[in-house]
């Protein structure tokens, strides 16, 4: 019945309590609390039923609400356990609680209500302008122009240009496709053989990066295959290709 | 520099601006004083009311923005607010509305006030950028204080905090049943 | 319905478009002939132009859009705040570049060409929307192409990267190496 539909909808055991009370038409400051207790146990008992987990929160409002229905049936020396650390609260403890929460869920509501309204008035959807706050990108080249663009990129080539001609002063080219095809021959011939004896020792960071590159290459055409026992261990490249005649006399 | 051409500077701001704009910083431009600025505004946003517009002026987040008027959504239906879904679940609304109205304030005080954990509402609201990180408290275990951002604002449409609608009041009247034990 | 109303909803429309709003929309939008809308559009764009507006309606690539006027960029440009500038950098400005003209293009490319690590630039560029992936090359490390976005066309009102200017006269050298890399 009711239970069914609402079982997952509560926020937690005071959404649940104040649902119990508006079902039984009970002002929160005339709560009674065995009526109240006895309904809340049907509801967690049919949660259980339903196989619904059962948070902790739910547990501990029962266990309160027993302790508090407990302590109406005893004489007045509530004081002295009211404090008590066992987690649980007084009555009064419970209504100022449902009192605080009913006001949230309300103005949640109203809250609610007003962020659509909101959403039915639309801004521009981008702006040309800097932003106040974090930076998002509704407008992801700023004020940038087509000239622009081709303004930098005039300038990056000029650039280029200028870097190029200093570079052929100094530089000597490596050849990827010419690197990519020593290895295959040395690997073929050398199998195997580990990845550091393609190096030498004039050997600069570009060759060692060349090499490695090339070697990924000739592992990714299936000439080569190369392991690695452990992290930072040796490499060990190995040739796919047959042997040539010095493999036949041995 | 005369009305007239304050006037379109203002409006050629805010229109430009992707946030609301604060008045100080409209104000700087033209170089006139922010209250003069305001009333400068005030004008601008009675000719935005006019029956031939679609779009109105107002102040929200501590800021003036341009936006479409609210009737005009039937014939804005194909287009949807950038950023801004609201779908928020209940959880993370009770909790936005708690945090709200009573910051500073921490997960505990939450969970205190709703009775359940917060952490999953919280990380959604600060996700989403509708809440901030305040500093600590100074208590034992000096817990985060949570707070709202200026998005919140944004989002719900309001000027400032002091514009969110009152707590709901508490019926003092049945008080004394309180001390009643049933 | 009546022009006011009318009015009203084309500027609404316009104002919440991220794109030129062609007139046919907005005729079927206020259920008015094409022609008769366009005589209402022109009666709105002589609105804007009085001297204490800020913004103009025109005409562009097939729609209507509205715009700051011309007049107001300086203030727009005293307005921005220059460390909330959202944007490009030159580093992305130029990768962009480079990508838009030599696309499909790798990352090395970029980098030989700017003689600077490209990742930051090339970061950026993806996470505005600029560039997109296309794919590997088919070459040792098998790196990945990048191409200019759909999104980047928009941003710089290009119809088709056929659009995109012929490089400006430039020194006899950097000529040259444009031939190299186009």
């Amino acid at each position: 019945m009711d239970y069914r539909v609402h079982l997952d909808v509560f926020e937690g055991p005071l959404d649940l309590l104040l649902h119990l009370l508006d079902q039984e038409k009970l002002d929160i400051w005339d709560i009674e609390i065995s009526r109240i207790t006895e309904q809340y146990l049907v509801y967690l008992a049919t949660m259980q039923e339903h196989d619904l987990e059962v948070a902790g929160d739910f547990l501990v409002m029962a266990a309160t609400l027993l302790q508090i229905k407990a302590r109406a049936l005893l004489p007045e020396d509530e004081e002295a356990v009211d404090e008590a650390d066992d987690g649980l609260y007084s009555r009064d403890e419970l209504i100022r609680r449902l009192i605080t929460y009913r006001q949230y869920r309300e103005v949640a509501e109203r809250l609610k209500h007003m962020a659509e309204e909101r959403l039915s008035v639309l801004p521009r959807p981008f702006s040309s302008l800097g932003e106040t706050g974090p930076i998002k990108y509704t407008n992801p080249i700023g004020n940038a122009t087509v000239q622009d663009l081709t303004s930098a990129l005039v300038n990056a080539l000029t650039n280029w240009t200028v870097r190029k001609q200093v570079q052929t002063i100094k530089g000597r080219e490596i050849n990827l496709q010419e690197r990519i095809g020593e290895i295959a021959l040395v690997a073929q011939r050398h199998s195997p053989m580990f990845f550091g004896d393609l190096l030498d020792r004039k050997s600069t960071r570009t060759d060692v990066v060349f090499t490695f590159l090339a070697v990924l290459e000739l592992v990714r055409q299936g000439i080569i295959v190369v392991r690695q026992e452990k992290i930072f261990g040796p490499i060990i490249v190995k040739s796919q290709l047959p042997k040539e005649e010095s493999n036949h006399g041995a | 520099m005369g009305p007239k051409k304050a006037k379109a500077i203002l409006e050629a701001i805010i229109f430009a601006s992707a946030a609301p704009v604060p008045v100080a910083n409209l104000a700087s431009v033209i170089g006139w004083e922010p209250a003069q600025t305001e009333l400068l505004l005030a004008e601008l946003a009675r000719e935005y009311q006019c029956a031939g517009r679609g779009i109105q002026l107002s102040f929200v987040a501590g800021g003036y923005e341009l936006t479409t008027k609210q009737e005009m959504k039937p014939y804005l239906q194909a287009f949807q607010r950038p950023e801004i879904s609201i779908g928020l679940s209940q959880a993370a609304l009770e909790t936005l509305a708690i945090i709200a109205y009573k910051q500073p304030v921490t997960k505990i005080e939450i969970e205190d006030i709703r009775g359940v954990r917060a952490d999953s509402a919280v990380n959604t609201l600060l996700e989403r950028g509708l809440i901030e990180e305040r500093g600590r408290q100074d208590t034992p275990g000096r817990p985060i204080l949570l707070g709202t951002s200026p998005k919140f604002l944004e989002c719900f449409g309001l000027a400032t905090l002091a514009d969110l609608p009152p707590l709901p009041k508490i019926r003092e009247s049945s008080r004394q049943s309180i001390n009643d034990i049933s």
